[in-house]
């Protein structure tokens, strides 16, 4: 397992080495000069000076490659144009609340799609099958910002029974358990929001891993042997389908990270995922480049995690 | 051992599942609306009227915008740039899918775990972040859109064109191909190619649903083209008036939910694995 | 005579069609297995064997229609609650299948499969499982059963694997254990160790068996009785030396005809001229006829009863029953 | 249907049933809760002028003098001022015992410091304060302000937005950019700033040392962070937010906020904006004034005044807001007739080319800017049907400047500006080509008229307000007729406020101010 760790590290590098090298040249190919375009708005000459030295752009391509890439791997961005504090810091204090959301919703996206998928494939062929499909289809068919808005107009503005936006109550400070309850009642909207797309996503490749495993030989072994249908369903079938499951989960993460872009926005959660907001609507090219790079760090190392949960759950990956 | 029945062949179009006739039937629906949109069209989606913000009636059958403009005509309009974008993106992804896979699958070796390795990076790497990042640096017109969704969305085409390719590089009429010493590249363009042609429809399908997604999550992020308003800019364009003109978000927001069913229904028939793009192993 | 302890009565198994029809695949098939008895049931694939043995465990996918009467030990197995068939399964009746590499779930231990075995009809304090387990595999002598048992499938081979499903199979002593094509997967000096193996156990325990095959050659060195099934219908039955040295039917006479040689790998059947007919339209008369080399004029006509030819041997042929004409 | 939700409701009943379901504590501090767009960079009155910045500073300084209701000034930090009858001389005195939120106290010092120092030097509008000459801090509680030229809005820009009074022992000798400070902000004025959390919200707690007695009346102010408008507009229609400022609340919303139940709209009676494009003179063809005349007659003013303002806006005839006591009122419009327009281009020696087509306008615009964009989308259908073809062009800030105001690469080129309360401040840095910088929000056109630029001068030191309207009467006509700048409409967006919740905020100006938050209560008492 060890062994296996290492490996996914080793090969998690160049993927963060990739993503450095596509964000670099990025920012040579945008027109217009790059110290300007990290300068932002108006800069004085001296600013340009001191932001083309900072970033060496007056050396060698492969020079600014190199010290891009230190920068880079010590977590320094460089300094947000608009905010003027180091990308890093600001991207920090912005992660714990997006940590939230995505946790939340993974959570509710990999037990509700699971049981979705694991429903619909034992009643396979069947009307509750059909509506299941129909429903996940209809799931990532439909835009989230839009779902996300018909939910704060539906159940925020009209119905009146969860908070339209942010992270916990302005009129009033709570604390200790309060205050969790505080923060789970603005998390529902936004954490069922962002979990439809995942959710489809689970349940309809959970669907088809389960229908393959219960047409696997072993469950016809295990039922002669006299396997009740229950066991059968989730300690076998669903043993070897949770494997796919963790795989979409673990190659969906990117989509839902990009998904809390959407939902910080609707829902004004202060995460992350408005970083890219802010930073996109100032041009806040620092800000934007360390922001994508730090989250394609975290969606490559979610993968790694997938992988080996992966192996932790199929021996037969182990190796 | 197994039981099941022989699965109908696959492109054969009479035994179709109901689904795929329902979402080729949506497809062609919103295909054939936005090409006769400039004889459907009520009026030029562009011109002004004072009418503004009037709820659907008999003149505006979905209404109008804060510029008096009619939203169906804008709607018939806006499909013809989703469309656009989701036809071609989805071509360019497919194209660079299929000339990975069938590069992976024929050659195998170190050719095959070199592609294979790049397309575990693209896999990997958040792409709706990826366009972002592009747009915002290289600006946003409707080229840089279709060029950054098409060339992050092949990675399924990939996969699914080596695994094919690989099996069909053992089948017994290719061996007898190599035998009659016809080239590699007639093998490739005149035996594999056409096998794996329904697996592209298949692909190409599932991806210009992507891709009018990805476009509608750009659009959002107000990186949308305003010069060609897609149907991901106008829902983008209404959600300020999501609760006081309904019909600005509902309808662009509907066509699109329609469309994305019909591509996927369609995609999902044709290619009859509900797994295409799927696990990794 | 003894009570037979598995009787099959007029077994009819069908499938629907596509074109909304039945299909039978399995169609009136009678036989017994007396207990301690080693049966063998042969045809091509697509004679309707395996659904035949299935049956008798109730695992045929629910769109199978089932008709006719499976006893076991005077019970009507097809009558049984999903409860008692449960309770049946691996204790009664035990069954051992064609694969081994895709019998064993992969995600689990090989011995965390035995045990669940045991577990399920009478859950054994933890570590008289484990002492179980090991005992069976070295039973079915897998050595260090200790270690395999903590092994997963993959790292087992195709002839290990073998064993150990063999041994889950018999960990609650099962009265019948059925053996579908137990060595069909394996190469020719496995299975041959796997045959004795089940000799073995069917000396040591008295464990009836019924095994399930396409090859005669395998039937000849284990069984003593015979089963030859064509196309849903048995065609011939009796002692194995009688069948074997005085095939009735011209089937089971091209069977012998078609033995693989034992220096050789194990091949399918196809050496008999034709196709299997379809049981959707089974053809007229006898279902073998149109690839009978002896087929005449009744054949086409009327299908032949299954009739003795012998004291305890069966065929179902107008030819061996001496009613050509 | 939104207005019976909230009147169902009411903030008080949510805020009870709010505590009651989750066991707050009894005695919750009494807040008022607003809304800014966008994480402040800065806390900085006096250096910063994005509007996050503004907002969010506001609570936190005073300074010398203030607008009241009425756009009067009075005082603020200083109780009493003189004005010599020259006009040149201002002499303020300082309140008694006031005291910065560090507990240091609040001296002349500090004023001459922040005057002088930060505002003359560093604030963005700090043209307004150029007449000055000299500033005198004679002793703790006087400060004396010697001008070059007597300066008629001198006491608007210094209550407003040029004014703001910081505490000197913590700016003294430090870089104004990078000091501490500037995040965590120390002032005189009715709120302490307490703590921010970014993309969520800032907290402020009541200044209880405030000069003024007995205000404010709130115990904590809060401001949340939404960027999204939808997004901010739920929040305040479900009574989470109390007051939503002009710029943070979308003119397409207005009508909707006008039918909501326990909330008022507030505009500025002192006030307006304008959505005005420079026209780039320089370049071919819009260096011809009968080009630039043709646009006035070809393009819809009041289609975009009705539809992209409903309700909101004014036409402007003349480049000074209707509402100001100097606007010209004998300026005649350019009447909507695209016969003329085609008249006027043909006679440009503009002819149509193929397609129709005479030549394109490059028009830029703020990619963010919802009504930017609206009017461009106005303005290509009008101008297509003289043959002009629009080519929209949404840029992101840095860009926009770059090619609008440094490379001058621009047909048109539209931003929202305030016209301020006097023309001296608003109106004539677009005009006058002493204020020709590559920067934005000056003369960019760029406008070259010695007469004009005279004329401005002449006002200046008038100190006799008819005359000083007769000269503005004269540079209006003038700048009518050469059009270097296309003023779509003059507008006052409104705050909102929830009435039912506190009263008193917005009651002065809608800008962002202090005494909204010193002024403002809670309903019913």
């Amino acid at each position: 397992m060890l062994k296996l760790l290492l490996r996914r590290l080793a090969m998690s590098l160049p993927l963060v080495f990739a993503v450095v090298t596509l964000t670099f040249f990025l920012v040579r190919l945008a027109p217009g000069d790059p110290a300007a375009i990290l300068a932002g708005e108006a800069p004085s000459p001296e600013f340009l000076a001191e932001i083309r030295a900072e970033y060496g752009l007056d050396q060698p391509q492969w020079r600014q490659f190199l010290a891009y890439l230190t920068k880079a791997a010590t977590g320094d961005f460089g300094t947000s144009i608009y905010l003027g504090r180091p990308v890093f810091s600001v991207i920090w204090e912005r992660f714990p609340a997006t940590v939230v959301l995505t946790i939340a919703s993974m959570v509710l996206a990999s037990i509700l799609g699971t049981a979705l998928g694991v429903l619909a494939a034992r009643h396979a062929g069947n009307r509750l099958d059909t509506v299941i499909s129909a429903g996940s289809l209809l799931g990532y068919s439909i835009p989230g910002f839009w779902i996300g808005q018909l939910l704060v107009i539906l159940f925020a503005v009209e119905l009146d029974w969860l908070p339209a936006s942010g992270m916990t109550t302005a009129r009033v400070t709570y604390t200790g358990f309060a205050h969790v309850l505080d923060v789970g009642r603005h998390l529902i909207l936004p954490a069922v929001t962002l979990a439809i797309f995942l959710l489809t996503m689970i349940a309809r490749f959970t669907r088809t891993a389960m229908i393959e495993a219960l047409n696997q030989d072993f469950i016809l072994v295990a039922t002669a042997k006299g396997v009740s249908p229950r066991r059968l369903l989730w300690h076998h079938a669903f043993r070897n389908a949770v494997v796919t499951t963790v795989t979409v989960i673990g190659l969906e993460f990117g989509a839902v990270l990009s998904g809390t872009v959407v939902v910080e926005i609707v829902f004004g959660w202060p995460g992350l995922g408005r970083v890219f907001y802010d930073a996109i609507n100032r041009r806040d090219f620092p800000l934007l480049t360390g922001a994508f790079i730090f989250s394609s760090v975290v969606v490559i190392a979610a993968n790694t995690v997938s992988d080996l949960v992966c192996a932790a759950l199929d021996p037969r990956i182990r190796r | 051992m197994s039981l099941t029945l022989p699965r109908p062949a696959l492109w054969r179009l009479p035994s179709l599942p109901a689904s795929t006739v329902i979402g080729i039937a949506l497809v062609a629906f919103v295909v054939l609306g936005t090409l006769l949109a400039p004889l459907i069209a009520p009026a030029n989606p562009l011109a002004l009227s004072t009418d503004i913000l009037a709820p659907p009636d008999a003149a505006h059958p979905l209404g109008t915008d804060d510029l008096g403009r009619d939203l169906f005509s804008r709607v018939l309009y806006g499909g013809r740039v989703s469309l656009g974008i989701g036809l071609f993106s989805a071509l360019i992804g497919v194209t660079v899918g299929v000339g990975i896979g069938l590069a992976a699958g024929f050659f195998g070796g170190a050719i095959d775990e070199a592609l294979m390795r790049m397309t575990e990076v693209f896999q990997v790497l958040p792409k709706l972040l990826v366009a972002v990042v592009v747009v915002s640096l290289l600006g946003s017109s409707l080229l840089n859109e279709i060029l950054v969704i098409g060339l992050l969305s092949w990675t399924a085409t990939a996969r699914i064109i080596r695994t094919r390719v690989m099996v069909l590089r053992e089948e017994e009429f290719i061996a007898a191909a190599a035998m009659s010493g016809a080239s590699r590249t007639r093998i490739l363009l005149r035996h594999i190619l056409p096998n794996v042609a329904p697996y592209l429809m298949a692909s190409t399908t599932l991806q210009i649903a992507g891709a009018i997604m990805s476009e509608s999550f750009l659009s959002f992020l107000g990186l949308g083209d305003p010069t060609y308003p897609s149907w991901g800019f106008l829902l983008q364009q209404g959600q300020l008036y999501i609760d006081s003109a309904w019909w600005l978000t509902t309808f662009p927001g509907l066509a699109l939910a329609m469309t994305i069913v019909g591509f996927n229904l369609m995609g999902d028939g044709l290619g009859q694995s509900r797994a295409i793009g799927g696990a990794r192993r | 005579m003894t009570e037979p302890l598995l009787s099959v009565r007029g077994l009819r198994i069908a499938f629907p069609t596509p074109a909304g029809g039945q299909a039978p695949v399995v169609d009136g098939v009678s036989f017994d297995v007396l207990p301690g008895e080693i049966v063998g049931i042969v045809g091509e694939s697509g004679s309707g064997k395996s659904l035949t043995a299935r049956a008798a465990l109730q695992l045929l996918p629910p769109r199978a229609a089932v008709s006719g009467e499976i006893g076991f030990e005077g019970r009507d197995v097809l009558a049984l609650s999903p409860r008692d068939i449960r309770a049946l399964r691996g204790t009664g009746i035990a069954m051992v299948f064609q694969d081994p590499m895709t019998s064993f779930n992969p995600v689990l231990r090989v011995g965390e499969q035995i045990g669940e075995a045991l577990d399920i009809h009478r859950a054994p304090p933890k570590q008289a499982r484990e002492a179980r387990v090991r005992e069976l595999l070295s039973l079915v002598g897998i050595p260090e059963p200790e270690r395999r048992a903590r092994a997963y499938p993959h790292e087992y081979s195709g002839g290990m694997r073998q064993r150990a499903l063999t041994a889950m199979a018999m960990a609650n002593a099962p009265r019948l254990l059925i053996a579908d094509e137990p060595t069909t997967a394996l190469d020719v000096t496995v299975q041959d160790q796997i045959l004795r193996l089940m000799r073995g156990l069917n000396e040591a325990s008295g464990t009836a068996i019924l095994l399930i095959t396409h090859n005669i050659a395998v039937v000849a060195s284990l069984c003593r009785r015979v089963i030859v099934m064509y196309a849903g219908r048995v065609v011939e039955d009796g002692p194995v030396e009688q069948v074997l040295t005085a095939p009735s039917h011209p089937y089971t006479q091209a069977l012998l005809q078609s033995v693989p040689r034992i220096d050789q790998p194990a091949g399918r059947l196809t050496a008999i001229a034709g196709q299997p007919p379809d049981p959707a339209s089974p053809p007229p008369g006898c279902r073998f006829q149109p690839r009978c080399t002896q087929a005449m004029g009744r054949c086409t006509a009327e299908e032949p009863p299954l009739d003795a030819v012998a004291p305890g041997h069966r065929a179902r042929c107008w030819l061996a029953l001496g009613q050509a004409a | 249907m939104v207005a019976n939700t909230v009147s169902r409701r009411g903030a008080f009943g949510l805020g009870a049933g709010l505590a009651a379901a989750s066991g707050a504590r009894a005695a919750d501090p009494k807040r008022i809760i607003g809304v800014i767009e966008e994480d402040p960079p800065f806390m900085n009155l006096a250096i910063s002028s994005g509007i996050s910045s503004s907002v969010a500073s506001a609570p936190v300084y005073s300074a010398l003098t203030r607008m009241d209701a009425k756009g009067d000034i009075t005082g603020d930090l200083a109780e009493r001022w003189d004005i010599s009858p020259d006009g040149k001389t201002y002499t303020f005195h300082l309140r008694e015992g006031v005291t910065w939120h560090d507990g240091r106290p609040f001296t002349s010092a500090d004023a001459q410091f922040s005057l002088g120092e930060l505002n003359s030097k560093l604030n963005p509008y700090r043209g307004a304060l150029k007449s000055i000459d000299s500033i005198d801090a004679p002793d703790p509680r006087t400060v004396v302000l010697k001008l070059k030229n007597p300066q008629a809005s001198l006491m608007v820009s210094l209550g407003n937005f040029c004014g703001a009074i910081l505490p000197k022992h913590l700016w003294e000798g430090t870089d104004p950019a990078r000091n501490p400070h500037n995040k965590n902000p120390i002032g005189t004025g009715p709120f302490k700033f307490v703590s921010f959390s970014p993309g969520d919200r800032i907290t402020y707690a009541k200044n209880e040392n405030y000069f003024i007695p007995g205000k404010p009346a709130f115990d904590e102010l809060i401001f949340r962070i939404i960027p999204d408008p939808a997004a901010r507009m739920a929040a305040f229609t479900r009574g989470e937010i109390d007051m939503v400022y002009s710029s943070a609340l979308p003119a397409t919303e207005i009508p909707r906020v006008r039918r909501m139940r326990g909330v008022d709209l507030r505009f500025s009676a002192v006030q307006a904006s304008s959505y005005q494009a420079y026209i780039n003179i320089r370049n071919a063809p819009f260096d011809d004034v009968r080009v630039r005349r043709a646009l006035f007659h070809a393009i819809d003013r009041k289609f975009v005044r009705d539809s992209v303002f409903p309700g909101l806006a004014q036409e402007m005839v003349g480049p000074v807001p209707p509402n100001s006591p100097l606007y010209n009122r004998a300026l005649t419009d350019y009447a909507l007739d695209p016969a003329r327009a085609n008249a006027l281009l043909d006679e440009a020696g503009k002819p149509r080319g193929a397609g129709g087509v005479r030549f394109d306008l490059r028009y830029l615009f703020g990619a963010a800017d919802l009504s930017a964009r609206k009017i461009g989308e106005v303005m290509a259908q009008n101008l297509a049907a003289v043959g002009i073809r629009v080519v929209l062009t949404p840029l992101d800030r840095g860009t926009l400047i770059q090619r609008a105001y440094v490379a001058r690469e621009f047909d048109m080129v539209i931003t929202s500006f305030a016209l301020g309360p006097d023309p001296d401040v608003g109106v004539e840095r677009f005009y006058n080509s002493n204020n020709i910088f590559p920067v934005q929000a000056v003369n960019c056109s760029p406008y070259v008229n010695p007469e004009v630029d005279r004329l401005f001068d002449e006002q200046r030191v008038q100190t006799d307000p008819a005359r000083r309207k007769a000269i503005y009467d004269r540079i209006q006509e003038i700048v009518w007729r050469d059009v270097p700048t296309f003023p779509f409409c003059c507008y006052s967006l409104p705050g909102a406020v929830r009435t039912s919740f506190a009263t008193g905020v917005f009651d002065t100006v809608d800008a962002p101010s202090r005494e909204d938050f010193a002024f403002a209560a809670p309903a019913g008492r």
